[in-house]
């Protein structure tokens, strides 16, 4: 088992009852590396991720985190949820420390990652406050935060920014790559957003339709930050998009 | 596709199987204990003194006694369509009446703002207490023991009618002024249908509310209905008659429930969520 | 603003505010927006964030009074509401209690039209939006993109000249969003009538529009106008003119949080 | 800004619109004096009229000045008001509070876990729907007239809703939030305990109030049924003596002490749920 490879996925299929929707998908993501999955809509995604997050259980094959079993009670999983997931009774600050508490960190350390979470987004005028007073996209990066600061083993990301306007969703995407690279992070990014796929990913994963496959991964050697309207862009953009098509 | 259970289930998969027919067995198991418990409780039952608590099969000696030999001439059912009757004449005006004044008081502010303190002042009192004023009012007919019954439930109807008329949802009432509605029909169309939910929450717990008090009504009272036969067992030391009448209240209550959650889903077929 | 002959203004606001009072302050949320709309176009209101647009549209609808301003229709001033304007809301405003046919009809039945008659015109925008066959259907039944398309159906009936479109996609997954864009244009174009188009997607901005009202953030101020004809239709996603307009608008929108 | 003159400036609209308001309050309040005020006219001139017997219905200042009278004689009764008052209170909030603390966590408990749920759901179906008053006969059989089986039946009317509210309460908590626990690693206790029972709160508040009101309805029924002293047992008194007077003054401080004991819930809701406010 080599070790460069942080996370490993085996085998992964998934049957409810005689519904087959995940078959045999396998692949690796290295430590640290920023991957993005995309598929047609109805493709099973959600189950794939529940079955990263160990929400299901897999009907064969595996997930091995640093060559283990994964479990969300020893490794470290973080997940950002599509819909609004803040803990509506706490306040901004103890939702961000709600993840590091169930994981019974040592509490100056929960502080110091808290302030430094606080900082890094610029939350500090929303420390009191509750998640049902902040913006839709405030509380989304709450929950970001809550995410980062957990220094996940692997972070996943369900369409964390679904229905935001462009505009938010650049400064959005941006403020992710920042926190990626300030925590050296592992993320699986699942989006049905191909240009979004494309401008975050280091590498694209596409899915077939249900039972799921994988169709092709897709490298994506761009160097940041990326322009959207730069050709080279747009050639994988559409690349990916024509994959998704075919069907 | 693949055929039925020719796949390897995983571990996991097998444990959660294995848990959902737990689940399904579960039930039984605690229904047999209940009965077991019945018959451990009632191990020194004494038919002919009455002490300790009755045994299943006294119980239902007791049930097909009330068949053969009436107490004041009514078998069980009879009783029980007697209390029913008292509910009934008591709910139809309940319906009707308390369904405008909950309609009036909830849509229009000036009303509201008139009846809200002598309304509130009425809900506060516990609707059994009324029982002494009403008898001292007007004795022990019939027509007291259903105007009991119409004090004890009218406030849960006029309170949920009320609630759902003045909470119309502002989405509901802005396509109303859009289509150019008039006052009259942006009642009738859009605030009344909207809160059909609260007016049928409102027949529920009404319903309930009245099948509640109408026992103890007659249970202080009475010489006919399920109520009495209560009081009745109490008096004469009965207690297969008093749990005879238990079961019997407890059935009737089950059933009236059922009728208005079916009514309901008759009336306000929308509100049958898809899951 | 210059008027050529195509372009008749069939809709213009002049220095309309609206404000609220919160507690002891005055909260402006529209501020001094002047605006015309021409004769069967397709304007789009684009905005950030969740301030202005839906009052803005509510004070055209007749919903709401603004604190100042006036509104003209066909040169003459109007007040409150009228039926010549139709509305799709955002928040998919279908009466729950109804079916599809009941909610299509609805405005016409409040217009007294006879039964007969509003069935069949009911059921001609019922086809327009190609949900025959969901007549008896209630809302709950549908889904997302099918309960929209009859808020649609619903806000033709009454044959308005004016329809607006609230963020009519807002809770739209991005795919069904895809979709019910191209069919807001199909049924546009089968049966023109003047829209104005409220979003704040930038992206369906594009897509969408003949013309752009650009809103600025709380209160809402008219930004900028763009006008999209260069663009020709149908419209590609990933084209480089549209890409590049969509950076210019995106560069120039405020940032909402 | 302003280009017509009748345009307002910002301190006057919100002079404005507060004025307005402050004129509909005034006017609601008004109208609710002007109900009061109307429903006692009528009462008086009911009486003095000499419209119904003076067996049947007294004056509002009768009730008053036996209120006043009820705190130094015992009589008619046997007992003052005040200890009819301490007597009702004490089983009303016993039975109540020991339906707060079995029924609300035994809720909580069949919401959360399956197999608690798929045992007590039965034996709480069948239970369910037989009104608390008819337990009085079997309860006074098993434990006599006295405090223990009175808390009894106030028990079990308060405990029905305490436990269906906090189940369905903890039964709604969102998918995700769940999800997000577990994902953290959490035991499903832990989920339990830092994710449903928070979100169930609500809910669960909401089934107390309820509870309340069933408690207070059913001490009424079972201290007419059987007692020796409290509030309901004063007002059937009241009724044996003729003393219209003593059943009124009854059902007024009942009602009184029911909106009181609402008040107070509603106070401590506000502090458990501040959050929702803000």
């Amino acid at each position: 088992m080599s070790e460069e490879y942080k996370v490993k996925v085996e085998h992964l299929t998934k049957y409810f009852g005689d519904l087959h929707v995940l078959d045999d998908v396998s692949f690796n993501i290295k430590k640290g590396e920023f991957l993005c999955v995309v598929g047609p809509t109805g493709c099973g995604k959600t189950t794939f991720l529940n079955l990263l997050t160990r929400i299901y259980m897999p009907t064969k094959g595996e997930l091995y985190i640093d060559g283990e079993r994964a479990d969300p009670k020893k490794h470290n999983l973080s997940v950002v949820f599509q819909e609004p997931s803040a803990m509506p009774w706490l306040t901004v600050e103890k939702n961000l420390r709600f993840g590091m508490e169930i994981k019974k960190l040592a509490k100056d350390e929960i502080d110091r990652r808290v302030l430094n979470m606080i900082k890094l987004l610029g939350l500090e005028q929303f420390r009191d406050r509750y998640p049902h007073q902040l913006s839709m996209s405030t509380a989304q990066r709450i929950i970001i935060g809550r995410a980062f600061a957990m220094q996940p083993d692997l972070l996943l990301m369900d369409e964390p920014y679904g229905q935001m306007d462009i505009k938010l969703r650049f400064y959005l995407e941006d403020e992710v790559i920042r926190l990626w690279k300030e925590m050296g992070t592992t993320v699986v990014f699942i989006t049905h957003n191909i240009e979004e796929a494309v401008y975050l990913a280091e590498r694209v994963l596409i899915l077939t339709n249900k039972p799921a496959k994988i169709r092709e991964e897709v490298n994506v050697d761009i160097p940041r930050p990326r322009k959207v309207s730069d050709p080279e862009f747009v050639k994988i953009r559409n690349h990916v998009t024509e994959q998704i098509r075919w069907w | 596709m693949s055929k039925k259970h020719g796949l390897n289930l995983s571990k996991a998969e097998i444990m959660e199987h294995r848990l959902e027919i737990l689940y399904r067995i579960l039930p039984l198991i605690s229904v047999l204990l209940l009965v077991g418990l019945w018959m451990i409780a009632s191990r020194d039952f004494n038919a002919d003194v009455g002490s300790g608590f009755p045994t299943p099969a006294a119980v239902w000696d007791r049930t097909v006694r009330l068949f053969t030999r009436p107490v004041k001439k009514m078998n069980l059912i009879m009783h029980a369509l007697v209390s029913l009757r008292r509910i009934g004449l008591a709910l139809a005006f309940d319906w009707t009446f308390g369904i405008i004044f909950g309609i009036i008081i909830g849509w229009f502010p000036k009303p509201r703002a008139f009846f809200t303190p002598m309304f509130d002042a009425f809900r506060a009192v516990p609707p059994l207490a009324w029982i002494p004023l009403i008898t001292l009012w007007f004795g022990i007919g019939e027509f007291p023991k259903i105007l009991i019954v119409i004090f004890g439930s009218l406030a849960s109807i006029v309170v949920n009618v009320k609630a759902g008329l003045s909470a119309v949802d502002k989405m509901y009432l802005n396509v109303g002024t859009v289509f150019n509605a008039t006052p009259m029909q942006t009642l009738i169309k859009i605030a009344i249908p909207s809160s059909l939910d609260a007016i049928f929450a409102g027949v529920r717990t009404s319903t309930s509310a009245a099948w509640m008090v109408v026992l103890a009504a007659e249970m202080l009272g009475a010489d006919s209905g399920v109520g009495f036969l209560i009081s009745r067992g109490m008096d004469s030391i009965d207690m297969p008659l008093v749990l005879t009448g238990m079961i019997a209240i407890g059935i009737v209550g089950a059933i009236l429930a059922i009728l208005t959650q079916f009514v309901e889903r008759l009336i306000c077929p929308w509100t049958r969520k898809s899951k | 603003m210059p008027m050529d002959k195509k372009k008749q203004v069939i809709l213009s606001l002049r220095n309309i505010s609206q404000s609220f009072v919160v507690k002891n302050e005055v909260k402006p949320a529209v501020e001094d927006v002047s605006l015309d709309v021409y004769d069967n176009e397709f304007l789009v209101v684009l905005g950030p964030g969740h301030c202005g647009k839906t009052v803005l549209m509510n004070v055209i609808a007749g919903i709401e009074t603004p604190v100042e301003g006036k509104k003209y229709l066909k040169g003459e001033e109007i007040q409150g509401n009228d039926r010549r304007i139709g509305m799709v809301f955002q928040s998919l405003n279908l009466m729950p209690w109804r079916t599809v046919l009941g909610n299509v009809e609805f405005g016409l039945e409040l217009a007294g039209v006879g039964k007969k008659e509003r069935r069949a015109i009911s059921q001609k925008y019922i086809d327009l939006v190609r949900l025959t066959g969901f007549e008896h259907a209630y809302p709950h039944e549908l889904s997302g993109g099918m309960k929209q398309r009859v808020g649609i159906a619903r806000a033709y009936t009454n044959n308005p000249e004016i329809l607006i479109m609230d963020e009519p996609f807002g809770a739209l997954d991005a795919q069904t969003r895809y979709a019910m864009e191209e069919e807001v244009l199909r049924i546009w174009k089968e049966e023109k009538r003047t829209v104005v188009f409220v979003t704040n997607n930038i992206e369906e901005a594009v897509f969408l529009a003949d013309r752009i009202i650009l809103l600025s953030n709380c209160p809402a101020k008219v930004k900028q106008v763009y006008d999209l004809s260069p663009l020709g239709r149908p419209r590609n996603l990933m084209d480089s003119d549209f890409l590049r307009l969509r950076t210019e608008i995106s560069d120039n929108t405020d940032l909402a949080l | 800004m302003s280009e017509s003159p009748n345009v307002m400036t910002n301190e006057e609209r919100v002079a404005y619109v507060q004025s307005k308001r402050k004129q509909t309050q005034l006017r609601d309040t008004m109208l609710a004096l002007i109900g009061v005020m109307f429903f006692f006219l009528v009462w008086e001139a009911v009486v003095l009229t000499g419209l119904v017997d003076s067996k049947k219905l007294c004056s509002v200042l009768e009730v008053f000045k036996l209120f006043i009278v009820k705190f130094s004689d015992p009589n008619p009764d046997g007992a003052l008001l005040l200890v009819n008052v301490w007597s009702s209170l004490l089983i009303a909030l016993s039975g109540f509070g020991l339906a707060i603390v079995i029924g609300v966590p035994l809720g909580w408990l069949m919401g959360w876990y399956k197999g608690f749920d798929a045992f007590m759901r039965p034996i709480f179906e069948i239970i369910r729907p037989i009104p608390p008053v008819s337990w009085i006969p079997l309860s006074i059989v098993w434990m006599g007239i006295g405090l223990k089986a009175k808390s009894f039946i106030v028990f079990f009317a308060a405990f029905v809703p305490c436990l269906i509210n906090s189940y369905t309460g903890i039964r709604q908590t969102k998918e995700v939030l769940k999800n997000v626990g577990i994902t953290f690693g959490a035991s499903n206790f832990t989920v339990f305990w830092k994710v449903g029972i928070p979100s169930s709160l609500t809910m669960a508040f909401a089934g107390i109030k309820v509870a309340i009101g069933n408690a207070w309805a059913t001490l009424v029924a079972a201290e007419m049924l059987a007692a020796s002293s409290g509030l309901g047992y004063m007002i059937l008194m009241g009724r044996s003596y003729g003393r219209v007077d003593l059943v009124i003054l009854g059902i007024v401080v009942i009602g009184l002490l029911g909106v009181v004991i609402s008040a107070l819930i509603s106070k401590c809701e506000d502090f458990f749920m501040g959050w929702k406010r803000l």
